[in-house]
């Protein structure tokens, strides 16, 4: 089992039965997970994948995505962000000073919405170091927590990196540390992290998926991963 | 646009954007209209207000690269699975573009108040957003329906001055087919001018086939078209043909510098072969 | 709504109309689900709420005088080229209905607020029509925007229980062909559920043929369809076949009593043959 | 000449030049003379007719005619009302006091929004009666006048019943009888009109269109009116 597969069955097994899982664009990991989560959920979850073809889940495009979310048709949405700190503020902007950052990330897209608007975001950023994960963003895109009284539906519960799964307690604004995945450790979680957050005595490791979701996996939801993500469905969802 | 005027050519179509002009250009999936893009470079258009409407990639940093922009108004401007655009990122680090960093539903929603004549729209969301303190022409007020509290962003209306894509056919009475993509409708109906690439030349009207009409653009919002086949690439018409990724990458490999960046210039830009079609 | 369940009976999709509800219907043009109507009226519905969307005719009318709706929210009750619902006119002298007396510019700009989960939206005009002294729910503001003054309306998002028209097809995925009516789609957006009664049955996928998807409604927004061949009948149903004007003159020469009202309620809806047909 | 070809020669002599004129559904008089207009105007006006059919210029539906006269893409629009005042109001809700009308007219439409946003509207209406034309409406669905400071692209410039043609001006709010048709007078004009409005000493006939309009009516014009209206165009636009 990859890491990658150990990432999307981690991801699947948090929203399965959660709703509809909408995926954006160069999301693979995301894409996969919402599509397992789809396939062990017994209609319980369904998984919108962006694809610029066809069988696009957003056929009118412009402001489809976004209209759907505020109709409240959205359960879930994963976000991510070039800078993420331990209040879960969101950079999506730069490094640096605004406007002129001496790093510029693309901007902002929908998240300043997107945060506020669907009940539950699942944060997956697979780089996991100080430059990702900082004390205090040096942008707030999006917050990750609002004051009372402004309208928000729910916001983020889950942080996934390629080391480990943080959860977010949205009252104390704290992240706590969930589970490890194999072949790191807990201690190389804490160093390579720039904000602090909460852990159990012995945080417990990611759980290998069990064998029926692996199977589907490579199996069925390879192929569907595969209409949109072809070279990572090939070289990344291995098993067979 | 009336009826039956003749279809323009590229560069008189280009002609049409006014240096200092707001020119929204639509999302990567929608129709980038490439060749049109190349030929406003040529032009020397300046100054431009450029309306991503709302995340660009190749088209954006061709304009900001070559020195045609002067704003930049997005949801981000991003090479779709490389990165940041390139030549966006540099002019962001030497302060040569003013920017309005925006968030994607404000954009369509702007435009879509712009389309209605509303002088401003509503969005939830964005409270907390550093948008709100860089965006001083955005507003917060509390919910006037509501019982106190609940603040609500407002933002004004967008009406770009010129709008210009690529899309699969138009008909010789100035309609364009859009393929239902409500994005390149309401960007068009809130702008003053809309110019359009077609791939291809429908014959007949577009909209007296029930089937084609459901997913046309009249020629009431239709300035003027011109005919350039694959004026797409290399991005991707929908349906027609992918994106050309390995020239996507070799554009971002080469724009990482300034050098390089005026190496694609002079090789595809610059010295492109310009057959008008029609 | 999901893939592959088979189409409901007229029964079964008006089943899902609940008394109370706010019940969104088409204008005359762009398919008023006269089947279903009539078959709502069987059922006996009551107490709705119907938002014409924005001005109906003969399918409005039937509703108010069948005794279904408390309240009527419309640009007009019309009965085309005849004049106003003569039922009603009558419902409204009698004091048997409620009125939220609106403006077509102002219900759509409701319902497409709705549509994006804007709480409200704002509309020029309407200063200095009595309808802002009767309507406690619209709320006058000076423009944030201006410098002073400039005083603009602005309207509470509407979003409906339950939509319900006639569509020229729909397939077995659940997908509705609207012919590009933004109407349809932006209503059925913000409403909770969407009945679709469809004229023909479309085989294969219409998300699936870039033409027919150019001009669909995608399942998402379609809870549940029946198949009723000629279900706009005596209403017209865009390209397929013409209003049925003979039966709605009759008709409104009818309404324009109790007693001859009840006369056609007997002969056109009560006892009207019933064969399923899927 | 009829009345009916008279009054439409006046409309479109009225609105020739004046670019984009759109008419409503049921509105016969109107469109024959903004198409009328369009074809004298020598691509000076343009006539919008709404038809419920493949060559309907709203082909979009729903909010697209107001969307845009938002837009100001609608130069010239044609109203009317159950009552109309001196003030040039309109009333479409009905007679009596609101809400229990003991006359109910169908609605007020989109004729609130439109008559403060498209620059010129005409009034038309052909009953001329004190019915009609009434001192004050009952109930205001749109003002024939609004404040200083209220946003306002024009407003109504014209009356044209059955009986005589009125200017209107917006400063003063006042009607002024600019002419009255062949076979009536100004003291049938006075009987008739429930509001008090300005005239000169002679009140001028309305003039009777010049051959080539008429010409124009019913030959080209005739059949493009005949394409919406074909009762209409067939039993009153003789000529032939």
């Amino acid at each position: 089992m990859t890491k990658d597969e150990l990432i999307i069955c981690l991801i699947a097994r948090l929203i399965v039965g959660s709703g509809t899982v909408a995926v954006g664009s160069s999301s693979p990991v995301q894409a996969a997970a919402a599509l397992l989560a789809e396939a062990m959920s017994n209609g319980k979850t369904r998984a919108l994948v962006f694809r610029n073809n066809i069988d696009d889940p957003f056929p009118e495009s412009g402001s489809e995505l976004y209209d759907r979310i505020g109709q409240g048709r959205i359960d879930v949405f994963f976000l991510s962000g070039g800078q993420i700190d331990g209040r879960a503020n969101l950079n999506m902007v730069g490094v640096g000073d605004y406007p002129r950052n001496r790093v510029r990330f693309p901007g902002s897209h929908g998240t300043p919405f997107i945060y506020n608007m669907v009940p539950r975001i699942i944060l997956y950023r697979e780089e996991h170091s100080r430059r990702v994960l900082v004390p205090r963003v040096d942008f707030i895109s999006a917050p990750g927590v609002t004051p009372p009284g402004v309208y928000r539906r729910g916001g983020p519960s889950d942080l996934i990196t390629g080391m480990a799964h943080f959860t977010f307690d949205r009252t104390q604004a704290c992240f706590t540390l969930a589970s490890v995945h194999p072949g790191h450790t807990p201690e190389e979680v804490i160093g390579n992290t720039g904000f602090d957050f909460a852990m159990p005595d012995r945080p417990p490791e990611t759980a290998a998926p069990p064998a029926e979701w692996l199977e589907q996996l490579h199996g069925p939801v390879r192929d569907r991963v595969a209409q949109t993500y072809p070279q990572f469905a090939a070289t990344r969802l291995g098993g067979r | 646009m009336n009826g039956s005027q003749a279809f323009k050519s590229l560069d008189d179509l280009v002609a049409m954007v006014d240096s200092g002009s707001m020119l929204a250009i639509p999302k990567d999936e929608s129709g980038p209209a490439m060749a049109a893009t190349r030929a406003l470079i040529r032009r020397n258009v300046r100054d431009l207000h450029l309306l991503c409407a709302p995340v660009c990639g190749m088209h954006a940093d061709l304009l900001i690269g070559a020195g045609c922009v002067k704003t930049v108004e997005c949801g981000a401007v991003v090479i779709s699975e490389i990165g940041v655009g390139p030549r966006f990122s540099e002019a962001v680090r030497n302060g040569t573009i003013e920017l309005r960093d925006s968030t994607c539903p404000a954009i369509h929603a702007g435009l879509q108040a712009g389309e209605k004549g509303q002088p401003f729209t509503v969005l939830r969301g964005l409270i907390g957003s550093d948008l709100l303190k860089i965006r001083n022409d955005w507003r917060v007020i509390d919910n006037p329906f509501g019982s106190g509290g609940d603040p609500v962003v407002l933002l004004p209306a967008i009406n770009p001055d010129v709008f210009i894509f690529h899309a699969a056919y138009g008909d010789r009475f100035g309609n364009v087919w859009i393929a239902g993509r409500r994005d390149l409708a309401y960007v068009a109906h809130a702008s003053k001018r809309t110019l359009v690439t077609v791939e291809e030349i429908w014959d007949g009207n577009l909209l007296h086939d029930e089937h084609m009409a459901a997913g046309s653009l009249s020629s009431v919002y239709v300035t003027a078209i011109a005919h350039v086949p694959h004026g797409g690439w290399p991005m991707s018409l929908q349906h027609r043909y992918p994106e050309d990724f390995a020239h996507i990458k070799e554009y971002a490999r080469l724009a990482h510098t300034a050098d390089g960046f005026a190496d694609y210039l002079s090789r595809f830009v610059v010295n492109e072969c310009r057959a008008d079609n029609d």
